[in-house]
């Protein structure tokens, strides 16, 4: 049997949820077969279900308010934006609506929600169709913040989201949708060493030399996952340098634990994100690690992100703002290289 | 367990007219002392007041059954105590008190209680009614949905992708324009053009409007289109013009006097009291004093929360 | 320096039918030329064309004048061509060449030109129109601001915050609103309730439709359509009933064939082609092509931008 | 003559600004005398310039895309969103529009916008009434991110991002309206030293010591600067610890100098915002610090922020939420008493 890709576990998560619970529904721009949504996601859905795969017309925030309203009276929706870029548009349902619900109405109603968003660039789409904005919605209380990677498994982490009473907010790379699962005992992780988290939205590590000697710790997520381990295996091959790779699946709230570890070993930390850097992700994890690993830093945290541009459509530009695997292994030369020690006294 | 205003109505004994007057009365009590109280500093933060639009409550609030639902605004007050008839219960949420609504967390505009909701974020809420009246067409109930919104909230944009989609997907929900002239400062001339039924119509429903703070008139109206809904399973859009006779929130009122004079003449209370039998609305007025009384007895004496119990939350009802 | 597309359009010898006819095989000749790069992989990413659509374009734009402005939306190509006539800007645009219409940043949906602008992101630019308009209004100039949109943009609510404000305000803008029965998959009648025209003038505004691919017929009434806007200083809400002959973007047609073929009839090229002299419009169709050759030859040229440029800007036109 | 208040700075640098300049324009809800707007920040100005002030119908998105189209042609608009709340609502226009337009454009359109938006809590308004969000908007490429306090001039401040050809939010922290201006020169601040970075943004530092011996470096913005201050005031009075307090005014692109200056004297980091501290602009200045200032620090920086909840209507819940001078005193002890000291080598 092929390992499935991406857009495939997900999809054939998307299939068994509805199947298990009618109070699946979902809801979005174009979904209709044999479209299926943009990105295919949502293919054979509005076959299977007919009634309730509710094909939207362009209204983002409009449709975020009617899921809402659809989880606060106990249905489970599934709301596909387009493009995680128009995110923006709905961004109101999520901050005064779907997370102030639950907390304001003091436990008497849940808003078990989930906004699925494909990010991210690298297909020319341009500035308006090409961004990872996720960090703009990290830290809205009440707000989970999921983003698979081919190293979790994408379905479930999909289920998990669905199952879970709080909204979550569930980002997909689009690169990502053809990239195939690397499982433990796939052929491409023969080398590597991995370990994972226990719990519906895990952390997985990676390491080329079973998490012996590693001297540097990659944090990455989503789209930047793949790219992070094989900066990992450069690093390994032409420089020496063992790096351990940190993914966690659960973006907000964040379980610094795995990654606290690994800092605690390895002394250095480098943290990716393929948005741009400024309160991103890799703001609070650097900003964390640098709070509660203090004494276990050997070296300044670094982060690699996109730069602070949009995202232009020719090649050339795209590929200059958006973080590269050079980037990483550029980075990561210079934090190990920065061989800075220092003695902890009282 | 579920609240349902139409059989507590209909079980009422006495006629129409003084039942709803009863209703508005209370509204109309509490909101006074509400106003009382935060002009001698017990209650702080701020507060809308619901005076002069009481009629619209009664008049539609009476004809829902159990399990229908209602998504009110931050002009709340008086649609939750024609829903609830628990007038103790928000006060000692206005009040801060652990046993209010919702635990002090809400205060005047956020508040939840059995199927009824509201929200002090104009719009949003309307797109929220539509997917409670989706999520009852879906799972086959037979319950209507009822949202509140004001003049001055036809400016979002929210409203108009949720006329779409009620209309497109057949949702039964019955959208309530309280028209009362003004939006906080601005007149409905400075924040609206075009016409508001026309707007309701353009996306494909029946729209229809009626000038008047009679409950009794307006309780006759929505009887049939709470039913029309309920029925047809397809949504509604009605506009009542109405009037605000009390500020915006609190000491905020810019409006010119004059024109606040004249609508006094349109008070539901006096409207609907003259048509009562000799000092019932007396008695029935002294009868909300005292209900407010016994309410205010009650939430003073409710505790604060604790700092503490930030992440808590009651068990859900 | 400023772009009249009407002095332009004025100027150039021929029966109108003719020069509408020379516009539309360019806009043509143009697409056709792109998806084909698209299909031989010369071209990356995403591009939406405008076929069927070209008497839209046509019909309308050539009646503006120097300082005009025009708000155009992901599927730019026609209208960007009607008002500018340069095809070889565009063309190093979507091939991302440093020379393009904005220097390879924004490619086929994100383009500006004097007094152009498009953004592929539905909705927004109606509202930008509005504060154009209203920028033109307040500065006491006299220019028309004119905004596309399509059938399935009126499902987004900023839609209707901005015609409600132009309303209101007087904006001196023109709405048009290209229904071209589908957005992206989705057919009209899944997207949209009610009646597109009726939507327009619940706000308050004059509004009205034509169905028709006959380029001389727009031309026609879009005449007196933009004077309108101009001399009363009002917004005005026009629709065209048109169709879309080619996929959305590249290779996502699901449409029923027979659908498609049925509306070919009313494709405007040979619509108009057919009341040319004879001969003539094979020969602006050859003429067209020229023009496309020339352009894709200049484009292959022109240099991609540097990586180091993206902090830079080219000097503001 | 009486000093004036955050509110009068505000009010009169908008009076000079209409006055001296035709293309500044005001739109936003309830603007016009005798109310003149919620709070009272435009009063007066659609009395002295009715054809420039446009009170708008309740409609965020629309009359920032209104305003942003106004600036795209040649305007200078000034947007007032009543309450901070509700910028989500408009974030749209300020991510793909006011943003995007000057660079993808190539430079051919600038849009000189200046969304301001009233911030904070501690007024017992509840929880959509209350909020701090600007962080969702910090790192936004393009996007200028203000914030005065009573130690900056406000009025100045307003003028300068007027003034910018780039999009700014301006924000406005509401319980500091009332507050008097606090410069060099006045009676509260006679112990005060002050320093300030040049710019039209900038960063102005305080020292109980003349910035000798500081043994902790408070950051702060907005409504956090007078809290701020007076924790540092008791920190030296009842605790004897010496901090500097540093307030840029710029949140967003951040001027890290004065910061990274005042943690090379002291060490020690300590970042308040009102808001929740998840990928905040906090966590912005912590990452910051631990990268370029990495060698400095004898601690780990801490972060008192917003607890991660909404903000109740209650006042007992609301100041449990909002950090408190308490919250920073504490926090200060907590990491001046952490006296790590490290040794740098090679
Ligand atoms: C999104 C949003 N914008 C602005 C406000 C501030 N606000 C509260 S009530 C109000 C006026 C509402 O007017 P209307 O809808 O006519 O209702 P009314 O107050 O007259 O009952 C405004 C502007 C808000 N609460 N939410
Ligand atoms: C805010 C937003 N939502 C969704 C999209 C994706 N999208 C691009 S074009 C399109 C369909 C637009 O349909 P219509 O307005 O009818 O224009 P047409 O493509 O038919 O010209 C959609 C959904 C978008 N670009 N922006
Ligand atoms: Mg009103
Ligand atoms: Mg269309």
């Amino acid at each position: 049997m092929r390992r499935p890709n991406v857009l495939g576990s997900l999809n054939a998560s998307l299939h068994a949820l509805m199947e298990a619970d009618r109070r699946v529904v979902l809801m979005g721009e174009d979904l209709l077969d044999p479209y299926g949504g943009a990105f295919k996601v949502s293919a054979g859905l509005s076959t299977a279900f007919p009634d309730r795969v509710l094909t939207s017309p362009i209204s983002e925030l409009g449709f975020t308010g009617v899921a809402v309203g659809m989880a606060l009276r106990g249905l489970r929706p599934i709301v596909e934006i387009m493009f995680g870029d128009f995110l923006m548009l709905a961004a109101d349902q999520l901050l005064n609506h779907a997370t102030k619900y639950p907390w304001m109405y003091d436990g008497k109603a849940t808003v078990p929600l989930v906004v699925r968003a494909p990010m991210g660039g690298r297909r020319g789409y341009g500035p308006t169709h090409s961004q990872s904005i996720e960090k703009h919605f990290l830290g809205m209380p009440g707000l989970v913040v999921v983003a698979p990677s081919p190293f979790h498994d994408p379905g479930a982490l999909l289920a998990a989201s669905v199952e879970d009473d709080r909204p979550v907010l569930f980002v997909e790379n689009k690169l990502m949708y053809a990239r195939l699962l690397r499982g433990a005992g796939d052929a491409s992780m023969a080398d590597v060493t991995v370990r994972s988290t226990e719990g519906a939205f895990p952390t997985v590590s990676l390491s080329y030399d079973g998490f012996e000697e590693g001297e540097l710790t990659i944090v990455a997520y989503g789209g930047m996952a793949e790219l992070g381990l094989a900066a990992a295996e450069r690093l390994l091959i032409d420089h020496e340098i063992v790096a351990e790779v940190v993914l966690p699946s659960c973006l907000n709230p964040l379980d610094l634990a795995p990654i606290a570890r690994s800092v605690r070993r390895t002394g250095r930390l480098l943290v990716c994100e393929e948005g741009t850097g400024v309160a991103g992700w890799g703001s609070e994890v650097v900003a964390r690690a640098a709070e509660e690993c203090f004494d276990a830093l050997v070296a300044p945290p670094v982060r690699v992100t996109a730069r602070d541009f949009p995202i232009g459509n020719t090649r050339v530009l795209e590929d200059a703002v958006l973080p590269q695997e050079d980037d990483v292994v550029r980075a990561a030369r210079s934090v190990v290289e920065s061989r800075k020690m220092r003695v902890v006294g009282g | 367990m579920s609240v349902d205003p139409r059989q507590r109505f209909d079980g009422q004994p006495g006629p129409v007219g003084e039942r709803l007057y009863a209703q508005m009365a209370l509204i109309r009590a509490f909101e006074e002392r509400l106003l009382l109280l935060f002009d001698q500093g017990e209650l702080f933060g701020t507060t809308h007041c619901y005076i002069g639009q009481e009629a619209d409550a009664v008049g539609i609030i009476n004809h829902l059954r159990a399990g229908d639902v209602v998504f009110s605004n931050h002009r709340c007050h008086g649609h939750f105590l024609a829903y609830s008839d628990r007038p103790e219960l928000l006060l000692a949420e206005v009040m801060g008190r652990d046993t209010g609504l919702v635990g002090g967390r809400g205060g005047s505009q956020h508040i939840c209680y059995e199927d009824f909701y509201s929200n002090g974020v104009q719009g949003g809420i309307v797109a929220n009614a539509v997917g409670a009246a989706m999520a009852e067409k879906l799972t086959g109930g037979g319950a209507v949905t009822v949202v509140f919104l004001g003049d001055g909230t036809l400016g979002e944009g929210i409203v108009y992708e949720s006329l779409n989609m009620a209309s497109l997907w057949g949702a039964p929900v019955l959208f309530v324009v309280e028209d009362n002239r003004w939006a906080q400062s601005t007149p409905v001339d400075k924040e609206l053009a075009g016409d508001m039924v026309a707007r309701g119509r353009a996306f494909g429903m029946s729209a229809s409007e009626i000038t008047s703070t009679d409950a009794v008139e307006l309780y006759e109206r929505f009887g049939a289109l709470v039913e029309q809904v309920r029925e047809t399973g397809r949504p509604h859009f009605e506009v009542i013009h109405t009037y605000r006779l009390c500020h915006h929130s609190k000491s905020d009122d810019r409006r010119p006097e004059e024109e606040v004079e004249r609508h006094r003449a349109d008070d539901p209370l006096p409207k609907l009291a003259a048509r009562l039998a000799p000092g019932r609305a007396e008695a029935l007025d002294r009868e909300a004093e005292a209900r407010v009384d016994e309410a205010l007895a009650w939430a003073r004496a409710q505790p604060f929360p604790e700092a503490s119990e930030l992440g808590g939350a009651r068990a859900k009802a």
